[in-house]
């Protein structure tokens, strides 16, 4: 060894060793002391700063390898596994990116029949739902750690005891999609006389009795938003969060998709209070207030009925607000006969009656509406309280689900499970229910487990674990055959139940092992379609209308209670990337608010932030344009306390609003006031400009102007191309020059692309305080505009990411050449070099740089300044990283990339495979997230490729095109359906 | 063993009269220091031009030919980059570069080349015969090593042209 | 011999001799510093150091101490980084250009204007410093080789701004030395204590005085004038540069470099005005600045604050009349948007006031002079909040628009660096001549009242 | 607090021991110890001692406590017996070369195949002194057998060896002196220059100017050259040879063996990482490979022993790249089929592999810019038409890796 590099050896020569016998024990030591004598020394000079800056410690490094190395995976390469997830409020097939045995990401599973397009962006968050920090570590019994096999005893005894005794035992889950679960849970009913019901946080057991009244079936139907030319929703949004909105965001979008072959453009007219996802996408949206929902649909109903030569149902109702309005919706509905669909967002069984009387009446039963592949899903009800309240029960057993937070009667609930001489709450995080239970039970995240499930009937999918289980927990359906004394392991029990019940459906495989080898790689399996008809009942409709004409005119204002496309149910305020990611539609981010209207909030002296009383709630106001005057929207799902780490707590609890009526949950009520409280509190919002002010920044035109010119509204492309000119040689692109390009007639603004990409690129979480202080961090944003008046604004969305510009006005002002131009067109960014300046995100025109303000990602080399508010650079939830790129450190810039990473990977995989690139193989993370496949990303050099052919399409436009920049991204005009 | 006269005068006019008067007679003056820059006085004395801003040209031209062909061996030689879709050769860029190069270059060459020309810098030590001379004082020094006279003929031919307080002093060298 | 138009005033009041000027001038250095200068020191010492440590707070926390955003990336460092190099630039403007036109008032003001632009410029550079994310790695910017084989982007006005601003340190403070060395040999002569005698020998290089070398010094003073005089128009055009040459509406104009250096000379004047109205009076200098004086810098305070008059209401002019909507939009924002206060401070302080000057009685008034030179400075420091802010603030989509409020850390930096503006100055005054001896005793014969020749009518206008 | 400083002391002491005549001459230390220096030395070098304290005692400050030293229930005196008979010390009279011939006391010599004493004395740390016994007069394996021939040791010596070894487990071997060569040559230069800028300026007792200017220069200069070379070397590790758990020689298995690469670094060709092989691998040799014909059976035990166990061997890691570098193996060996020394440089000549290149930035631009590219077998390059028409025209005559881009920032960095 040379002398020079004498310093590895000094480590022991200072650190006296406390046991030789770990002779590597200390590899935290660092090492080059002469080096660092010698920074001391050069502690002056300029010398000195070139030295400390560059100057990182070098421990000593380990490189362990595996002890016995698992076949399937290989260091530094990603496996992907097949699965599912299924949350309480939608379903999606995917498959588990696994990195060194770690699932990092969520991609949709192309093979999938529900959802091969893409995910939500809960979805994609979910991932870092495994390793949250405050999930329960191991059994608890009143609150004490217990060991599993006492607890097991304890239960066993103390259910026997309860059964034998008479005492009823309930098992509380929220709807459960697992055909081996269903039977397990049956099974376990059966040993110890329990009563399993079924209950879920936002019900549609109002959908099922209108079905069960009108068709004779207690199913959700299936809905083909692709097969309708004109789709009238009234209230209800399907592509936020109603039913399955990944699946009806990719029909929906299907029909938007604009060329020269299918010119016809479906035509959706939304009815609603509030401003939804779905009423922001609308082609028209009718405003109206929430109390008129059953006026209109009875409205609707008769107008079409008289069309169509059925009686109308005499009624004393009034014609509502905004009959002139409908009646244009009345006729475009009778002229798509067969081809509409009819939806209403409300629990009342009576208004679904009506709904379901218009869909019958236009002949969609069978069409647009199916019940073939019926959803198994919110199969919950109101009934599950009754032996909870009424029967004091012995045991009560709560999985998964959270009543004390979620429902309106929570004080009851609470005082039953207290009483109860046994209460167990299976639960991978603690909340206010598990609170209160006797035992606690944790249950593993959905990336540890085994599962199955039939979300639509006929299509059984697998979960299945990609990781081993991080704390000492427990699937609940182990627990149960624990208890019932089965010894059979779980995944057997799946197995044999799917080899039992599904075999059959496929001849592809004889063998059953290799059947369920099959079906683990593929995740799922569809079977036959029987074809169903159902009965109408006519007379059911007669007792709908009576029941609506009884309604009280509403009092005062009425309040709507929503559905936040991110936090949903209320399960999203754990994980930090859901509270961040805005609202798309206020664009408010870590917060519920009042949405009240702009006339209202004039009228009673409110602006944005000023904190109201309304109900019991004290909430701050949101000035919504757009919503209806009497109507006041909020949000549930936020004010979780129990459980949940102060930074995280966000908003009020708006559950206990909702109310019973007539045994079914309904989230509206009426008779409110609003009163000002005199504070004020500024939201993190993260657009606080609403308005285009006349720029050419989203262009759109209507689908007459579009048939006659489809350049229409982007005529100022054609003349920004015309003056496309340059004084020098511009440079050229020999290989791949990447490209990107962006539907706006798809987009729907439902933010997977900006989960998607947090996930994908290891974004930092700031945190509300930096949110509002405009430092948020996301790559890529969805702008969302105002356009026409305040009271029912259009609206338009626009995803911004980095536009790759060959001309990028970034580039020409960092002054140490962090970042330049690729030879394949991307605009690179180094993090390493970069100083900070920030005279880049300055410079660019769309303002889609960030910069890292404060230590965000703990990556920072000086000590005791991290800002992680959502503590997620703690050991745990930094498992979650992308290993393929830099968490990047305090004061750098860093913006989007393209997916660089992604692109590294598969052209080296072609370059190994000696085969040219495909053109769809290489995916950023947000277009392969988008459910509605508006983003599309490809090699602009290759004129075959589907991004070269959308540049192509007249509707294409750059975004600032006129300051030639040159953007590599590309913009297809927004269509609008006004016929 | 060479004798040095000076002696003084209060106001530049007489200093420049005395100065005309000695040369007339043919004295070589050694030096004249002076509170501030007297005008005529180096016509007075003949004095050749000073060479500074030659030298001063010479640094801003290397100064500023380093400068631009350093700029432009980055971006064509050591590693071409597309900044932003210019082209590797963007002159104009180099101009605010290449100008600071320049002056920065040609104000410290001359500036080190004064000193240097001056036998100035930190640490040099005087040889300061009257502490006014930067105050009031015009001084005239004589010297016995560059004329022919002898020591009192110089304080003779100083104190007729009015010098103020003539001395005389043996320096060494 | 040189005779002097009778109508001049007297550049030196006062029966000053050569001995009076070298005993008035060298007096604050010789004499033992009053209380007033300690608490002074004191005080400027101390806000320098919280400023110091604010600086120390924000490299450990990250520019997110800050009130800067995604959207305005530049708040008060840029702004007071352009308003220090602004007023940076007198000192120089005076002894350089006022040298090469042959202006003799520039004799009494050009020492201490210069030391104030070394000051100013030290103030200045040190905000692109510290409004780096990664200060230590700040040496990236310098073109050094590495192994990386990496050097600058010579096509960023950031990196011009590297060279210019050093470069005009650099020269600046060559030209101050260069131009104190022959008083420091005045003070050396003049001061008793031998280790005094000394350390000012060493300061002044052992200046003898000696013929040669003035003419060395002169010839040297001429050339350094000549380099420096477009180096001072170069500096600001180049800060300019960091704005003109981007693609931010208000930030994209031509016009920037005359309009930023007529701007930083207009401040710089100010600032030199401030400053010699009050040191006149502590250091009793007033028989050496005169009113005379003031009334000259007042004029070209007229002169160049007209000159950024004309620059607002051009660039309003070609807002409307180039017909870019984004352009139009910005400057209808800075006069009527949520930052229209900052704008209209800028344009009262900086184009109404200064037109006060027309009149000859306000021009001589240095109480009036005073208060208009802090409102130009104020007046100043809000129009490059106006370009900076203001322009980022609204710029292209109007998804991205916010709003800027500085923190207390940012307060802090910028007070600091008046803390560090004046430590130097306190201690630049007891330690260097305030007026350049020799400069002004040359120019004593022709300017100075006991010169000039007895039949000029006495003129009465001094009265204070 | 006072440990430091006793340190410094020590090793000035030390210093001043092993080369009495310059380094005392330099410092006036004789003087000073005889107590007849004169003031001015006196001053100097206590202003020396001052200096260096103010620069190592932030340094040392990371230094922690040593715990009381554990002697086991032995005395001192039967450690410091076996300590002398393993260092050859006692007997006076052997036939036989004394322990520590063979077997140095900390894996210090890297070319030495023999175990050191500290690996004997971890491995036997837990055991009795008969096995310790057997094992040394009556061993099993060639190589051993060979040179512990005619071994004559009493049981007692045996017991003291062991009794010192036992010792040594715990406490470790003593420290030796960090070498801080640059470090004091570099503050001497600064010592230097000050002294000779003040003559030049102030006292001005040498006669010839030009002697204290070149001193400056020369002294400045060379200072210059060390920052420039220790500024070069930060974070550079070219020539990194560290010791590893396992005397692993690359030279047995690759050129004596005749193993191939990527039989253990399998993953090379198809991952960013080459793989290093996981315990099992080498157990599919090392199962019936038990003796090594240099080292014997003491290293390749090591790997039974934790094969046994069940343990992976923590490796220590030579080739490390930053973590904003992201270097694939595949993209290099699989899709560029550059040979391993192309980097690596010819580790199957290497007992102890080190670091061949520098791994810098510039480095891997370099080779960027001189690797030609295959264009014409691999289809995936039919992309780049624009290159193949140049190349059919003869506008080039190959296209380098940097020329399609591998020389971009987000090739490695992103």
């Amino acid at each position: 060894m040379s002398e020079e590099n004498k310093y590895w050896h000094i480590l022991e020569e200072f650190e006296p060793i406390k046991d030789a016998r770990l002779p590597n024990g200390r590899e935290e030591v660092v090492s080059p002391v002469s080096r660092r004598n010698f920074l001391k020394v050069l502690g002056l000079g300029t010398a000195s700063a070139a030295l400390i800056a560059s100057c990182t410690k070098k421990p000593v490094e380990k490189a362990i390898p595996y002890f016995i190395k698992p076949e399937e995976i290989t260091p530094g390469k990603a496996a992907y596994y097949a699965s599912s997830y299924f949350n309480q409020n939608e379903f999606c097939n995917v498959l588990v990116k696994v990195r060194d045995n770690r699932p990092i990401k969520l991609e949709p599973n192309p093979k999938s029949a529900i959802t091969p397009n893409g995910t939500s962006g809960r979805v994609q968050a979910s991932v870092l739902d495994v390793y949250n920090i405050n999930r329960f570590q191991g059994p608890q019994k009143e609150g004490a750690p217990i060991d599993w096999e006492s607890a097991d005893n304890k239960i066993v005894e103390q259910l026997r005891e309860l059964a034998n005794a008479g005492r009823p035992i309930v098992l509380i889950t929220p709807t459960i999609i697992s055909p081996s679960t269903k039977k397990l849970i049956a099974e376990f009913a059966e040993t110890f006389g329990a009563e399993w019901q079924q209950y879920d946080a936002i019900p549609m057991d109002g959908y099922r009795e209108a079905n069960k009244r009108v068709f004779g079936t207690d199913a959700l139907p299936e809905y083909h938003f692709e097969k309708a030319d004109c789709i009238v929703s009234v209230g209800c949004d399907f592509l936020g969060t109603w039913l399955s909105p990944v699946e009806f965001s990719a029909q929906y979008a299907s029909r938007r998709d604009l060329h020269k072959e299918n010119p016809d453009l479906h035509k959706h007219y939304q009815i609603e209070a509030g401003m939804s996802l779905t009423g922001s996408n609308a082609d028209i949206r009718i405003r109206a207030d929430r109390s008129e929902y059953g006026k209109i649909l009875a409205y609707i109903y008769n107008s079409l009925a008289t069309q169509k030569g059925f009686p109308a149902i005499a009624s004393d109702i009034p014609a509502p607000a905004v009959a002139a309005e409908l009646d244009n919706v009345v006729a475009d509905l009778a002229a798509s006969e067969g081809n509409s669909l009819v939806i209403c967002g409300d629990n009342n069984p009576d208004y679904q009656v009506i709904v379901n009387g218009i869909n019958q009446v236009l002949k969609n039963i069978g069409k647009t509406v199916g019940f073939e592949r019926t959803y198994n899903h919110f199969r919950g009800t109101e009934k599950w309280k009754d032996t909870l309240l009424n029967a004091e029960p012995g045991a009560v057993i709560v999985w998964d689900a959270n009543p004390v937070y979620n429902h309106p009667e929570s004080d009851k609930i609470k005082a039953a499970i207290q009483k109860a001489p046994l209460s167990v709450a299976i639960s991978s995080l603690p909340d206010e229910t598990s609170e209160l239970c006797h035992y606690v039970f944790p249950s593993p995240g959905y990336l540890e487990c085994w599962d199955d499930a039939e979300y639509k009937k006929g299509v059984v999918s697998v979960m299945q674990p990609t990781l081993h289980k991080l704390f000492d927990s427990r699937q609940a359906q182990e627990s149960l055959l624990k208890w019932m004394g089965n010894e059979t392991a779980w995944r057997e029990y799946i197995k044999s139940h799917w080899v039992s019940n599904y075999f059959q459906l496929q001849n592809e495989q004889t063998n059953t092992d290799r059947f369920w080898v099959e079906i683990l790689r593929n995740g799922e399996l569809t079977g036959k379609v029987e074809p169903t008809s159902v009965s109408f009942d006519e007379t059911e409709l007669g007792k709908a209308f009576r029941s609506i004409a009884t309604e009280k005119p509403a009092q005062g204002f009425t309040i709507e209670l929503t559905e936040n496309i991110n936090i949903g149910t209320g399960h999203g305020p754990l994980n930090p990337w859901l509270q961040e990611c805005p609202d798309p539609v206020t664009r408010i981010a870590w917060d519920n608010y009042a949405s009240i209207a702009p006339s209202t909030a004039r009228e009673l002296g409110i602006i944005n932030g000023d904190i109201i009383r309304t109900g019991n709630l004290t909430i701050p106001a949101f000035v919504q344009p757009g919503q209806a005057a009497k109507t006041i929207s909020i949000a549930v799902g936020y004010g979780r306390t129990a459980g949940v780490p102060q930074e995280l707590v966000t908003g009020v609890n708006a559950y206990q609003l909702a109310k019973l009526d007539n045994g079914f949950r309904q989230f509206c009520a009426d008779g409110f006031n609003i009163e000002k409280t005199g504070e004020h509190e500024d939201m993190a919002l993260v657009q606080g400009h609403q308005s285009m002010e006349g720029r050419p920044i989203v262009r759109e035109a209507t689908l007459d102007e579009w048939k006659k010119d489809p350049a229409a509204g982007n005529e100022m492309h054609e003349k920004v191309e015309h003056h496309h000119t340059t004084l020098y040689k511009e440079h050229e692109y020999k290989g791949h020059k990447w490209g990107m390009a962006i539907d706006l007639n798809k987009c729907t603004g439902c933010s997977a692309c900006v989960l998607a990409c947090n996930t994908e690129n290891n974004i930092p979480v700031v945190g509300k305080k930096e949110v509002k202080r405009a430092h948020e961090m996301h790559w890529i944003r969805i702008d969302r505009y105002y356009n026409g008046e305040e009271e029912n604004p259009e609206v338009v969305r626009q995803p911004v990411m980095c536009q790759h510009c060959d001309n990028a006005p970034c580039e020409n002002v960092c002054p140490v050449a962090a970042t330049n131009h690729s030879s394949e067109g991307l605009n690179q960014m180094a993090y390493n070099r970069c100083i900070g300046t920030r005279y880049c995100n300055n410079n660019c025109p769309y303002k889609v740089r960030r910069f890292n303000w404060l230590d965000y990602t703990g990556s920072d080399a000086i000590p005791n300044n991290r800002y992680d508010p959502a503590n997620l650079t703690l050991d745990l939830p930094r498992m979650r990283h992308n290993p393929d790129v830099t968490v990047r450190a305090k004061g750098v810039i860093e913006k989007c990339s393209f997916c660089v990473q992604r692109i590294q990977e598969k052209k080296l995989t072609a370059k190994s495979e000696g085969r040219p690139l495909q053109d769809g193989e290489l995916q950023p993370a947000c277009q392969q997230a988008c459910p509605s496949d508006a983003i599309v990303f490809g090699d602009l050099n290759d004129p075959n490729s589907k991004v070269s052919q959308m540049m192509k399409d007249p509707r294409n436009y750059h975004l600032l095109e006129e300051l030639h920049t040159l953007p590599s991204v590309g913009y297809l005009t927004k269509i609008r359906n006004k016929s | 063993m060479r004798a040095i006269v000076y002696g003084y005068f209060t106001d530049e006019l007489d200093l420049l009269n005395a100065v005309k008067e000695l040369q007339n007679k043919g004295i070589r003056i050694a030096d004249v220091r002076t509170p501030f820059p007297v005008h005529g006085l180096d016509a007075a004395l003949k004095l050749r031009r000073s060479h500074l801003p030659k030298v001063a040209f010479v640094g801003g031209l290397i100064g500023g030919t380093l400068g631009l062909f350093f700029q432009v061996w980055v971006f064509t030689k050591g590693w071409p980059l597309n900044f932003g879709g210019k082209p590797f050769l963007s002159l104009p860029s180099f101009i605010p570069v290449t100008f600071e190069l320049t002056v920065l270059i040609a104000a410290f060459s001359m500036g080190i080349a004064f000193l240097l020309r001056s036998n100035l810098g930190p640490g040099s030590i005087p040889d300061i015969l009257d502490e006014e001379v930067t105050d009031d004082h015009f001084q005239i020094i004589l010297s016995e090593k560059n004329n022919n006279l002898s020591e009192t003929e110089l304080v003779e031919a100083l104190a007729a042209t009015g010098a103020l307080d003539v001395k005389h002093v043996n320096a060494e060298k | 011999m040189m005779h002097v138009s009778p109508v001049r005033e007297p550049l030196i009041n006062g029966e000053k001799s050569y001995k009076d000027i070298t005993k008035d001038v060298v007096a604050p250095v010789r004499a033992k510093p009053g209380k007033l200068w300690f608490v002074g020191l004191g005080i400027s010492a101390i806000v320098m150091l919280i400023g110091f440590a604010m600086i120390g707070y924000t490299i450990w926390f990250g520019i997110g101490t800050w009130g800067v955003n995604r959207t305005i990336g530049w708040g008060w460092s840029i702004t007071n980084f352009v308003w220090w190099v602004g007023i940076g630039h007198a000192g120089t403007f005076i002894s350089a250009i006022l040298l090469l036109f042959r202006q003799k008032w520039r004799t009494s003001i050009n020492r201490a204007a210069e030391a104030m632009t070394i000051f100013a410029v030290m103030c200045a550079g040190l905000f692109p410093l510290i409004h780096m994310g990664r200060l230590p790695l700040g040496f990236f910017i310098l073109p050094y080789p590495n192994t990386r084989e990496l050097w600058v982007n010579f096509n960023s006005p950031l990196l011009w701004d590297v060279f210019a601003i050093t470069t005009y340190l650099l020269v600046s403070l060559l030209f101050w030395y260069m131009g104190l060395i022959p008083d420091l040999g005045t003070i050396r002569d003049r001061m008793k204590t031998l280790w005094k005698k000394k350390v000012y020998n060493f300061l002044s290089f052992g200046w003898k005085g000696s013929a040669r070398h003035w003419q060395r010094h002169e010839s040297m003073s001429l050339i350094l004038a000549g380099l420096a005089a477009p180096l001072v128009l170069s500096v600001h055009t180049i800060v300019s540069f960091d704005f003109a040459t981007s693609v931010i509406p208000g930030w994209h104009t031509t016009i920037f470099p005359p309009y930023f250096v007529s701007g930083a000379i207009f401040s710089g004047f100010a600032m030199v005005l401030t400053l010699m109205i009050v040191t006149r009076r502590a250091l009793n200098l007033k028989e050496y600045i005169t009113v005379g004086h003031v009334e000259s810098m007042n004029k070209i305070i007229i002169a160049t604050g007209s000159i950024v008059g004309i620059a607002y209401i051009t660039e309003l002019f070609m807002a409307w009349y180039s017909g870019v909507e984004y352009e139009r939009y910005a400057f209808m924002n800075r006069a009527l948007g949520p930052y229209a206060w900052a704008y209209w401070i800028m344009m009262t302080c900086n184009v109404i006031s200064p037109q006060l000057l027309w009149f000859k009685k306000l021009r001589r008034n240095l109480a009036f002079t005073f208060v208009l030179s802090i409102f130009i400075n104020i007046g100043m420091w809000f129009e490059r909040f106006v370009i900076v802010v203001t322009s980022l603030h609204r710029d292209y989509l109007p998804s991205s628009w916010a709003m800027y409020k500085p923190t207390w850390v940012e307060v802090a930096i910028y007070m600091g660096t008046f803390g560090l503006f004046f430590t130097l100055f306190f201690i630049f005054i007891r330690v260097f001549p305030v007026i350049a001896l020799a400069e002004v005793k040359s120019v004593a014969r022709s300017s100075a009242r006991k010169f000039l020749g007895k039949p000029i009518k006495k003129q009465s206008s001094e009265k204070q | 607090m006072l440990k430091p400083l006793k340190w410094i002391f020590v090793s000035f002491y030390t210093v001043k021991k092993k080369q009495n005549s310059c380094y005392s001459k330099l410092f006036g230390m004789k003087k000073f110890f005889k107590g007849e220096g004169n003031k001015m030395m006196l001053r100097f070098y206590i202003f020396l001692v001052a200096f260096s304290c103010f620069f190592t005692l932030p340094l040392l400050s990371f230094s922690e406590s040593a715990d009381p030293v554990l002697t086991g229930g032995h005395s001192k005196e039967e450690i410091n017996r076996g300590k002398r008979f393993f260092m050859g010390l006692l007997p006076f009279e052997r036939e036989h070369e004394s322990c520590v011939s063979c077997h140095n006391l900390t894996p210090l010599d890297t070319l030495n195949w023999n175990p050191s004493a500290m690996d004997i004395a971890l491995k036997y740390a837990g055991r009795d002194s008969a096995s310790f016994r057997q094992v040394v007069m009556e061993p099993s394996g060639k190589v051993m057998s060979a040179s512990h021939q005619n071994f004559d040791i009493s049981d007692q010596d045996l017991q003291t060896i062991k009794v010192y070894l036992d010792h040594l487990a715990v406490t470790g071997p003593a420290p030796s002196k960090p070498s801080i060569n640059t470090l004091l040559l570099f503050l001497f230069l600064g010592l230097l220059i000050t002294w000779a800028l003040l003559d030049l300026i102030f006292f001005k007792k040498v006669k010839y100017k030009f002697i204290p200017a070149l001193i400056v220069i020369g002294a400045l200069g060379y200072q210059l050259s060390i920052i420039y070379e220790e500024a070069v070397k930060l974070g550079r590790s070219q020539g990194y040879q560290p010791d590893q758990p396992i005397k692993f020689s690359h030279q047995v298995h690759v050129t004596e063996n005749k193993i191939d690469c990527m039989y253990c670094h399998h993953t090379a060709a198809d991952s960013k990482s080459a793989n290093i092989p996981s315990t099992n691998l080498c157990m599919n040799c090392h199962i019936v490979v038990r003796e090594g014909t240099r080292s014997g059976r003491f290293e390749i035990d090591k790997l039974v022993q934790a094969h046994e166990e069940g343990r992976s061997i923590e490796w220590t890691r030579i080739h490390h790249l930053p973590d904003h570098v992201f270097f694939s193996h595949e993209q290099h060996v699989g899709a560029g089929k550059l040979d391993c020394a192309q980097c690596h440089g010819l580790v199957e000549e290497m007992h102890v592999v080190h670091q061949e290149n520098d791994l810098s930035m510039g480095w891997c631009l370099q080779c960027h810019r001189e690797t030609k590219v295959d264009f014409v077998d691999n289809d995936y390059y039919a992309t780049y038409e624009a290159f193949h028409e140049e190349l059919k025209k003869g506008v080039r005559d190959s296209v380098v890796a940097a020329d399609i881009g591998a020389n971009d920032c987000q090739k490695c960095h992103y």
